[in-house]
């Protein structure tokens, strides 16, 4: 026994939803060759299909590009500060993939160890995340080497599975899901099911286990010498959370605002003095892919990686996660042999 | 060709006339190509041309990393060699003492990018040396630009939206900036704070200011081998703006940035009888 | 409100990128001479139109401008010799830029005003206040202005 | 720690607002009591807080940081170069390098300032009782070690011997020199000033040479002492080999490393070293930790 919805009764709910004022994002075409997760204005703006991964991941919906902490005022000597607007909004990501929905609680960690960040928490109360399990994958895909998969519900609050006949099985993860989907399903005996993802690209338990003595190694440099030093890896990544705080405004005031920023980027720990701890490219990379597969989870215990392969997918000399951890891993069996 | 490469690259390193070749590698048949740099003669098998090998690889001749592995061999497009005509203009690299390898080529990409399909020069000029062959067909000015032509037949307000519509996907994650041979700035403006002429935001605002800020500094230096339109995540076709330029530089100056290694760059000089119809 | 009383509640914000030498001097004979002219021009002085950098014109508009005045020395004026005949290379390449993006080119102005023309100065701020009046707020860059992230 | 457990709570409005105490990047508003000029190009700013009863809660300990804004500049990182133990206002001191600071340049008294913090773990004063202090500081380096030393000073009781080496590039380089000739009168307090050659005045009294050179020949009984080394990269590295012959231990030196941060709460990504967060888990190591880590600070 399932629970089913078709496709059009999908799209009919996606359009109750947006007269509801309830704010929806999924997969758009936003150019001839472009999908991105963003804003849909109409129900038939969402696609279920036909494309591998959006350029984006849904880490904007909760931890957007650039956001405002506060507002300042400028009166004189005296300074006026206040709170931002409400983020008071309902909201729902659909037709998330599975690798962008597995990032949320492995960002959930970030931004609550200790101190608490209110504006990804609110963000996260207020969206409820509807994925679609993977049917198709393509060679940048890596899911399976990070112990997800095309189905995997890590972060979801509901999965939808493709079926025949335009149909899809809606499993409820959480309640949050099950509120949503309720009464929205008819009961079925089709179950759905993924064909299997890609093959596994590397070893993570022999990599976890390897890459801590690994800082030296003259593999982040043999690896990583054609890194442009561009962003484009970590701003399509569903995990890459590093941000800047910078002042917007003029004389009378302005705002205080979270811009993303990204490691691979010379001026990130650039100090005033000129010193920089990280000079060259590969130090940079190997930040990179450390914070990922060391640092993150000596604190954490995930990985900060999904798999989703966008790092390598986005990046113009073809540059990743996965590349970058074949080559490592390759070397370092070679060294021991 | 392929052998005529790696043999040639082989007795550059063996020769040790140069200490490192700038080329293109391919791990997997299906992916695409992305730079590789040999440093021993027996490295040169992981050399590979085709059409895939998209990068303009001239970016790494102005790089701090690359530099300093030593004098250098490139590989070069017809459109990539346009840039090493421009970096010696404009000093950023001593041409002597770069070995250029030109490949003929016949387009990359399945199907071909823009550029290709009004391209001129798939036989490189200006290089040490060509290797393969193509043919190149004349190409009428007005064909380079062709795809303006619908952009220019909306109203001004409504190119404003479109770029508007456009930019609102960027993230400022400077992909175009770092893939560009010309972006060579030690400090890019837009990583200036003092003061901060271009926000950092990735707002419509913010990104519609470094876009203008990037393609007015390629104003007439641009050699048109989108590499950042390519390199873009977003997929904005950063191509039209750099095209809009190359028309105007074209159409007032007649003069293509690296097409003519001893022509005065447009900017970098003047001319009294320049027009002045819009200057009141 | 409706669109007429709009416009003529409306004050337009016009920045001047002005020379030192020729330009800001003729704006300050034009005020020795008393000769009237409207408030709504904000002039910025800098050392000769060379000088003007592009992103100078975009943030003027980033900031609520809503028309753009550049202006220098005439040809061969020049203190520096040549800063104006670079400058107006430059424009050149600018203005097709702009235009294509979809920039209101009637909102972007170039002028060459001698440190004498007190009265061509006067003439020309009328002139483009005017024309920016009527013109009205720059209400499609507003728009991008206030576009939101996400 | 004190500040992080009081903003654990999160009192959520129903509308959605995000509350002046949950939102850990709003800074309290404080006041510019005094300005001071300590160098060419360094300046002491003694703050405090805008509303009174923010300023009673408040607590630190020496050796924490604190995040400064001043508006329309943005933020910075400064060490609070108070005593822990001086109530009514906290002090940083800066040196005109970026944006920000050569904007703090022009406040004067009156003007209004943010302060995000205290922030990071400090220097254990508590396990420092008992012993001998070396404090070995260069260049800007002083303010993060003249906490430790005022507070050690109002403690006197506690602590044992106290040497100090400082030293800058001139004699116009170093900061708190008023406080240097005060506590040279205290009672079982030593003061090693000294400047690089060349950047001796006439009537320069101090040693001339580097610290690490100076520090060998100070001749320091190391015995039953800690030493808290901060400086310039380059100064540390030739500091600690002179500290080795002298026979202090590695888990007995100090330092508070400087990398670039932001958020300064563990987010934003920038100022690790390997597995730790310098804002987090800092900036105070002990020479035994930072072996530990990779050399990326």
């Amino acid at each position: 026994m399932s629970e089913v919805i078709s496709a059009r009764a999908l799209r009919e709910l996606i359009g109750g939803w947006l007269k509801a004022g309830i704010r929806v994002a999924g997969p758009r075409r936003v150019a001839t060759d472009q999908v991105a997760y963003a804003w849909l204005d109409r129900p038939e703006d969402c696609l279920l299909g036909g494309y591998i991964h959006p350029h984006n991941s849904i880490k904007e919906f909760f931890f957007p590009r650039h956001e405002s902490l506060y507002e300042y005022r400028i009166e004189g000597k005296k300074i006026a500060l206040k709170n931002p607007e409400p983020l008071a909004d309902e909201r729902i990501v659909i037709g998330a993939r599975p690798c962008d929905a597995a990032a949320m609680p492995i960002l959930d960690h970030v931004f609550n160890w200790d101190f608490k960040d209110p504006f990804y928490n609110r963000r996260r109360e207020q969206t409820t995340v509807v994925t679609l399990a993977c049917r198709e994958h393509d060679h940048e895909c890596f899911c399976t080497s990070v112990g997800l998969g095309p189905d995997a519900e890590r972060g979801s609050d509901v999965m939808l599975y493709e079926l025949d006949g335009d149909m899809y099985e809606v499993r409820c993860v959480t309640d949050k899901g099950g509120n949503l989907m309720a009464g929205r399903t008819e009961t079925s005996q089709l179950t759905g099911s993924v064909p299997p993802g890609p093959a596994k690209k590397f070893d993570l338990a022999y990599l976890r286990e390897t890459i801590g003595s690994k800082f030296e190694s003259p593999v982040w440099t043999e690896a990583t010498l054609r890194c442009m030093a561009c962003g484009a890896c970590a701003y399509t990544c569903p995990t890459c959370h590093c941000f800047d705080i910078v002042d917007e405004g003029n004389a009378r005031g302005g705002i205080r605002a979270k811009n993303w920023d990204a490691c691979q980027f010379p001026m990130f720990t650039l100090h005033a003095s000129g010193h920089n701890p990280r000079n060259t490219q590969p130090q940079r990379q190997r930040q990179r892919v450390m914070h990922k597969f060391s640092i993150y989870p000596d604190k954490f215990g995930d990985v900060l990686c999904t798999g989703c392969g966008n790092c390598t997918r986005h990046c113009s000399v073809h540059l990743g996660v996965q590349t970058v951890l074949e080559a490592a891993e390759k070397s370092w069996r070679n060294a021991t042999v | 060709m392929l052998n005529d490469l790696r043999q040639t690259a082989r007795q550059l390193l063996a020769d040790k006339k140069v200490d490192v070749v700038i080329g293109y590698g391919q791990a997997d048949p299906a992916g695409p190509a992305y730079p590789v740099f040999i440093t021993r003669p027996e490295d040169t098998e992981q050399l590979v041309f085709n059409d895939r090998c998209y990068n303009n690889l001239t970016t790494f001749l102005t790089r701090k990393e690359i530099r300093a592995m030593g004098r250098a061999a490139v590989l070069v497009k017809g459109c990539d060699a346009k840039s090493v005509v421009v970096l010696a203009v404009e000093s950023q690299i001593d041409r002597q003492s770069v070995v250029v390898i030109g490949m003929a080529c016949n387009g990359v990409g399945q199907p071909s990018l823009a550029k290709c399909r009004t391209c001129d020069v798939h036989m490189p000029r200006h290089t040490d040396m060509v290797i393969g062959q193509a043919a190149d067909h004349a190409i009428e000015a007005k064909d380079r630009y062709a795809e303006l032509a619908e952009m220019m037949s909306k109203s001004a307000s409504e190119r404003l939206a479109y770029w508007g519509q456009e930019l609102s996907r960027c993230v400022k994650c400077y992909a175009c900036r770092q893939v560009c041979p010309m972006c060579y700035c030690e400090r890019c403006v837009a990583d200036k704070n003092q003061p901060q002429v271009i926000k950092t935001s990735a707002t419509t605002m913010g990104n519609l200011a470094w876009q203008i800020n990037r393609a007015f500094h390629l104003a007439s230096r641009c050699v048109g081998c989108d590499e950042c339109t390519r390199a873009c995540p977003a997929g904005i076709n950063l191509r039209l703006l750099n095209l809009m330029l190359a028309q105007a530089t074209e159409e007032q100056f007649d003069y293509r940035p690296g097409m003519d290694k001893d022509a005065q760059p447009v900017l970098g000089c003047f001319s009294v009888k320049d027009k002045e119809c819009f200057i009141k | 409100m409706s669109e007429t009383q709009t416009k003529h509640d409306f004050e337009p914000k016009i920045v001047a990128y002005v020379c030192n030498w020729c330009t800001y001097l003729g704006a300050d004979l034009a005020g020795t001479n008393r000769l009237e002219y409207p408030p709504n021009i904000r002039i910025l002085r800098l050392p000769c139109t060379g000088r003007i950098d592009f992103n100078l014109i975009v943030k003027a508009y980033e900031m609520g401008a809503d028309a753009v005045l550049v202006s220098g020395c005439h040809p061969g004026d020049c203190h520096y010799t040549s800063g104006n005949y670079h400058a107006r290379r430059r424009w050149m390449l600018f203005r097709v830029l702009l235009e294509g993006i979809g920039f209101d080119m009637r909102r972007v102005h170039f002028t060459w005003i001698s440190a004498a023309e007190a009265k061509k100065f006067q003439e020309v701020v009328i002139d483009i206040t005017e024309q920016t009046r009527a013109l009205g707020p720059y209400g499609d860059f507003r728009k991008l202005l206030e576009a939101p992230v996400c | 720690m004190c500040a992080c457990e009081a903003r654990d709570n999160t009192d959520s409005l129903a509308d959605g607002t995000i509350s002046r105490r949950e939102n850990i990047y709003q800074p309290s508003l404080m006041e510019v009591l005094q300005v001071r000029r300590q160098s060419a190009d360094v300046k002491s700013v003694r703050l405090r807080f805008s509303d009174e009863a923010e300023g009673k809660a408040f607590s630190f300990k020496v050796g924490q940081f604190g995040i400064f804004s001043l508006f329309g500049y943005g933020e910075s990182v400064f060490n609070i170069c108070s005593s822990s133990n001086w109530k009514d206002y906290i002090e940083f001191c800066f040196r005109k390098t970026g944006r920000v600071t050569n904007a703090l340049w022009n406040i004067e008294e009156g003007d209004t300032l943010g302060f995000r913090g205290p922030y990071g773990n400090y220097y254990p004063m508590d396990a420092w009782r008992g012993k001998n202090l070396i404090f070995i500081g260069g260049g800007i380096a002083m303010p993060p070690i003249r906490c430790a030393i005022w507070y050690a000073l109002e403690q006197r009781q506690d602590y044992g011997d106290i040497t100090i080496v400082y030293g800058a590039r001139t004699v116009g380089d170093l900061v708190y020199a008023d406080e240097l000739d005060e506590w040279a009168t205290r009672e079982r307090v030593r003061v090693v000033r000294c400047v690089d050659p060349g950047g001796e005045t006439p009537d320069w009294k101090g040693e001339i040479g580097f610290v690490p050179t100076v520090t060998e020949k100070a001749g320091i009984a190391a015995s039953n002492a800690v030493a808290l080394v901060i400086g310039p990269p380059i100064m540390i590295k030739y500091t600690l080999p002179v500290l080795a012959k002298m026979g202090l231990a590695d888990q007995d030196i100090y330092t508070s490393l400087e990398n670039r941060m932001k958020c300064g709460v563990g987010k934003c990504g920038r100022c690790n070293s390997g597995p730790v967060y310098v804002c987090k888990e800092g900036p105070v190591f002990t020479l035994e930790q930072i072996r530990l880590l990779p050399e990326d600070f």
